[in-house]
């Protein structure tokens, strides 16, 4: 059992799968000699050599094209995007080919690959740094989003996606990478892609987050709950496929939905949530589900962030007011 | 033999037979037998009847929109015959004779263009990625497919195809790139047939040739008369050796022309004169080794007859099956998103199935 | 007074508004020549000349991007993506740099251009020439979203959008190109962006929808009206900035919400109203807030591509639903 | 004089004054005045000092991420004194030399690395878009700009920079395509560093030199020797006033060594050695200006220590303006999303506020 963070569960994780399976490559952006700009590749190169662990051409549609090349051709491919706020070159990529081989192909191609991302703000970067953009990937069929709260999910759920049939897009909230330490296992676990789980429960109010936000919202949770209240903290884990299951028991027996993101408010993923509780819990609720996320607006550049992202007061406030509905 | 030393530049285009059906480069002439000169032809007539054929279907209101591949059969089949079955194909739409080539079931390629996915179910040793409608795009996956094969040490080639039109996307230049620096088992065939939908060649670049492009990558570059089938094979044949033996990529520009429309939605009287077409004509691929053949006495017009009734039986027959094949199921549109239906899509099936029966 | 489809209303839109602004230039794959795959640019070369209206080289993201230098140099243009499916490459330079000139330069450069793309199925197409991405726009903030129904709203908001001072993703439901015939005034007017349409009004259920689903819609409603009840139907032709106000009135007077859309269901549009009604509404809700939208998966090709858009039928089982629960 | 006839593939590099600040070619030497050769040397002193400056302030915790330009001073100053101040510019972000040059206010430039976006507000005349971070993506914009100009018959020629790494891309491919088919006003700059981050310039590309590349277009393509101020500054001169001509785009690389790291969040001893370095330091671009004023006599370490002096005190005195500049408000991170707010931004802005005044 070692102490990691997330950034070093990451790491392990990628050691321990290219270890057991050969036919996992790992390649991006200064992947390879340097072992990635936030080095969750680091050492890798040396330990399975170039021609698995190498640094791509600095071309993100290539970088995913030809993953899926590979991975249509026998290999595992998980590819680095530097910051996800650069994968739009490589968007057409993801969307059009990515999500849909098996369609296409009725099965005979697929595309089990990994598209790893650094992403969300809160670090003080610069542009194009600090990007949410879930909903990107989540509003395209044949894509699984997932998203990691905790250096012992991190390792569970990057090996369930390397196995995975399917192309996994794996954004990492980068502003936790080094924030705390956990016992992570040394040996195979996997933690299934399309299930929530539930942080801690609660019988007055639903909050469904992920990733970073998972922490502030604890904090805020923490602090209301001060106040008398029994709160539930979901996390998502999987953006898509969403376990509405999960979600849905909870808001029946709550009553009342706050789900906080990092992504802009509008067309938001929050937006789905409230969608899918409209729709299954309807008569369970008793004050309006609720989102907590930025505003509209594009993050800023690091003096002005701290109007973008909702901190834990920010959230408080949210959830006191829908408890108090 | 072509590849060394290549100076792109020199517009000296590669042709071994001229469309008279003369052997102008004898010092050229690959290896054939005349077997597989006749399978060759067999091939290129194959694809033009099929074309001819979807055509008049489609005219017909049978079949709906169709990419024809009319003029460019021997760009097509010459490359499709230098490379083995095991190897692997990345294509975008206007391919016929390479899949023909590599023994994709006429019964699927007609399925997939009468409107069901089902039909890229091509059998596994076909090795060909299914159509790929973003232009060039599918040239990154030619790239990873080699990567994948020189990994395993796998003595595979893939083979890229691209328009003239796709040399401008950004993905061309990135798969080339890719390939020359990573030294993968790949040979790019750009089927420059002058012509993007109604866009001209000139307007997507101002370089001679395409095969000149391979410069910008270091990898060696070679305009071919793309209707000159000996040619066309001798070229790919070389290309694709080197890469097999680690020799790196080639560009090879196969010039040819467009004889029909872009696809049946589209009408090139609008943006051409048939004057033009009149004089590709004259250059056309399969009239070309026909007369070769005649001369040579391995072919005459009594095989010639037989052969294309043959061709049409089948392409009537397989045509019939695809007219009677069961219709899309609502299974069969969900069933290829993921391995498995996720919890939100089983919903959305049932309550469309509901629905659908509830109209019945 | 011309009676025009809305294809030759947006030919009549371009061509007004180059005779009357000499630094409107339009060009896009196939535009100049022909005229565009669906004639939309028909003739406006041979009038304007090649210097503004001209094939582009096959590259959205060059479309894109050059249009972004041209329009910060002072000229207004309307580019074509033939099929919205084909914007991808071109996705970076629309998210990255047009949606955000005007922030990252704070005012100093303004990205005044049009992405015209025909979107939206069942016309038995091909891949990728079906989709519906209105979301992929709707949430990146800086960009506005137009859908028009018509031939005289086409015109109308075309332009509104040319004469924008922001960027316009103007997305047209190709499947009504040529479906009906209106009067379309010869005159200058517009529509203003950001305002929705009260098709029809009613007291007894809110239906939203855009683009050729507005057809449809009302086609169900009138099925469903017959059995005694009293529909509203709003065209909401803006998709981002949403007209909130005009949607969130109408679910105060009917209490009941149905959206219709073209989008696949999750993380999809109607999300985002269902949201914007839970906020701004929820007590006067006496059902819950639906979506009819096609499932989860990719346009099917054509055998199968009824199976992908909601119908008459279904939307008026939908519209029978909400009215009785 | 350089450009025609252009053999990029030459490998000759265009050198004018070697690093020991001798003319080794006076033939092409440009006809400069004194007074601009000193002007040219300022402008490099002050980026440098910039950069020295701007890296102390962030070990002191001051100013986070900054992408240092020290090394490439000749290449940026010497490409930027070749174009007008009614020339456009669209650069990345590591081309310091070229604002100065611009008359990009220096409070504006630190204003916007301290991280606040109004720094990118540069008064209207100086023509250069703001940083952009998505890599080689701004040369598309540089063809639009070109086209304008040239659709108004404005004689303004845009420049593009880009970076080795960037040469990668697919936009960069579409960007020199676009200028070349529509023979736009542009002039293409690749700042080759040797490095896009950690990734030396030999795994982006296999070709010998970037120049190469321009083969690909049809356009000239020449290789400069990027630390020669007077060889950039002749050759970019040259492209320029062809482009204003007529006479349609250019690549030019610019052969250089950046000497720093790559943003203050980069450790480049990970990935590469100090006797690489100390080999460039000998090559640096100040210190052969530098030899060659001071052999032809304008120079002396008097002056060179009041130059010093001075701008070092223009830095600091703007960077305490800047450490004293206003916070950003809530309004500015919504003013300039649109126009004008939209209904549901206004709310939001409304909440945020009553927030933050809740908590104050
Ligand atoms: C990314 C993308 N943009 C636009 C289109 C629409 N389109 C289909 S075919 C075509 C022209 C292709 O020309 P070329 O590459 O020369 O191939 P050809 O059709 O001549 O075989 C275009 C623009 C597309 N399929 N993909
Ligand atoms: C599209 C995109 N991908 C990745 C990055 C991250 N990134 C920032 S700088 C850089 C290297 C750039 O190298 P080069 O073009 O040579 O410019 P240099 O930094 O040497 O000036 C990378 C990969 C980015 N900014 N944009
Ligand atoms: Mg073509
Ligand atoms: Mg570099």
């Amino acid at each position: 059992m070692a102490v990691l963070n997330l950034i070093e569960a990451i790491t392990h994780a990628l050691d321990y799968e290219m270890g057991k399976d050969e036919s996992v490559v790992v390649y991006g952006e200064d992947v390879g000699f340097e072992g990635g700009v936030f080095r969750a590749t680091k050492g890798l190169q040396q330990k399975y050599g170039e021609k698995r662990v190498f640094d791509s051409i600095l071309a993100e549609s290539s970088i995913v094209g030809s993953g899926i090349g590979m991975a249509i051709n026998g290999l595992r491919p998980v590819v680095e995007i530097q910051f996800s706020g650069f994968m739009f070159p490589g968007y057409n990529q993801i969307v059009t080919h990515a999500a849909r081989m098996r369609n296409r192909s009725r099965g005979l191609y697929t595309v089990p690959m990994v598209i790893r991302m650094p992403y969300g703000g809160g670090v003080r970067a610069l542009e194009h740094h600090s990007e949410s953009l879930e909903v990107l990937f989540a509003h395209i069929p044949g894509l699984k989003v997932v998203i990691p709260s905790t250096p012992y999910d991190a390792k569970g759920l990057l090996l369930a996606a390397i196995r995975d049939p399917d192309p996994v897009i794996f954004l990492e909230p980068k502003r936790i990478y080094r924030a705390f330490k956990q016992e992570v296992p040394e040996e195979d676990y996997t933690i299934p892609i399309g299930k929530a789980k539930v942080v801690k429960s609660g019988s007055d109010l639903t909050v469904v987050t992920w990733g970073a936000m998972v922490r502030d919202t604890q904090k805020a949770i923490e602090i209301v709950e001060k106040e008398g209240f029994n709160i539930e903290l979901i996390d998502l884990r999987t953006i898509s496929p969403i376990d509405q299951e999960t979600v849905v028991e909870s808001v029946k027996k709550t009553g009342r939905f706050v789900v906080v993101h990092e992504a802009v408010s509008s067309y938001g993923p929050g937006a789905e949530l409230i969608s899918i509780i409209n729709e299954k819990a309807f008569l369970h609720l008793e004050a309006p589900p609720t989102r907590v996320a930025p505003p509209d607006i594009i993050v800023p550049l690091p003096k002005g962030e701290h109007h973008y992202l909702p901190d834990v007061n920010h959230i408080a406030v949210a959830l006191r007011q829908v408890l108090k509905f | 033999m072509f590849l060394k030393p290549y100076v792109p530049q020199s517009e000296e285009m590669v042709q071994i037979m001229d469309p008279n059906g003369n052997i102008v480069k004898p010092e050229w002439m690959p290896n054939l037998s005349n077997e597989e000169i006749i399978e060759m032809y067999e091939t290129m007539v194959f694809s033009r009847i099929i074309d001819e054929k979807i055509l008049q279907y489609q005219r017909q209101g049978r079949i709906l929109t169709y990419a024809p591949n009319l003029g460019q059969e021997a760009a097509q089949v010459g490359s499709g015959f230098a490379i083995k079955q095991t190897d692997w194909v990345a294509s975008a739409f206007r391919e016929l004779g390479v899949w023909l080539r590599k023994k994709a079931p006429l019964y699927n390629i007609l399925l997939y263009w009468y409107g069901n996915e089902e039909g890229m179910h091509m059998p596994e040793e076909v090795r060909i990625l299914p159509v790929s409608v973003p232009i060039a795009s599918q040239l990154q996956h030619a790239t990873g497919l080699a990567y994948a094969s020189k990994y395993r040490n796998e003595p595979d080639v893939t083979l890229g195809y691209v328009g003239d039109g796709g040399t401008s996307q950004g993905d061309f230049h990135e798969a080339l790139n890719f390939a020359s620096v990573n030294q993968t088992p790949n040979v790019f065939i750009v089927q420059n047939n002058q012509f993007a939908i109604s866009t001209r060649r000139a307007v997507q670049t101002k370089v001679k040739t395409i095969a000149e492009k391979a410069l910008a990558y270091g990898m060696p570059g070679i305009q071919v008369d793309g209707n000159d089938i000996f040619a066309m094979y001798a070229v790919t044949k070389e290309a694709v050796d080197q890469a097999r033996n680690g020799g790196g990529p080639t560009l090879i520009e196969a010039y040819t022309y467009r004889l029909g429309a872009h696809t049946t939605a589209d009408d090139p009287t609008v943006y051409r004169d048939q004057e033009e077409v009149e004089e590709w004509l004259k250059k056309d691929p399969i009239d070309r080794l026909k007369k070769y053949m005649l001369k040579a006495g391995i072919w005459d017009e009594e095989k010639e007859e037989a052969l294309r009734k043959e061709k049409s039986e089948i392409v009537k027959s397989e045509f019939t099956k695809v007219e009677n094949s069961e219709p899309v199921a609502l299974e069969a549109v969900f069933d290829y998103i993921y391995a498995d239906k996720t919890s939100i899509q089983k919903e959305q099936y049932y309550k469309l199935k509901a629905l659908q029966e509830e109209v019945e």
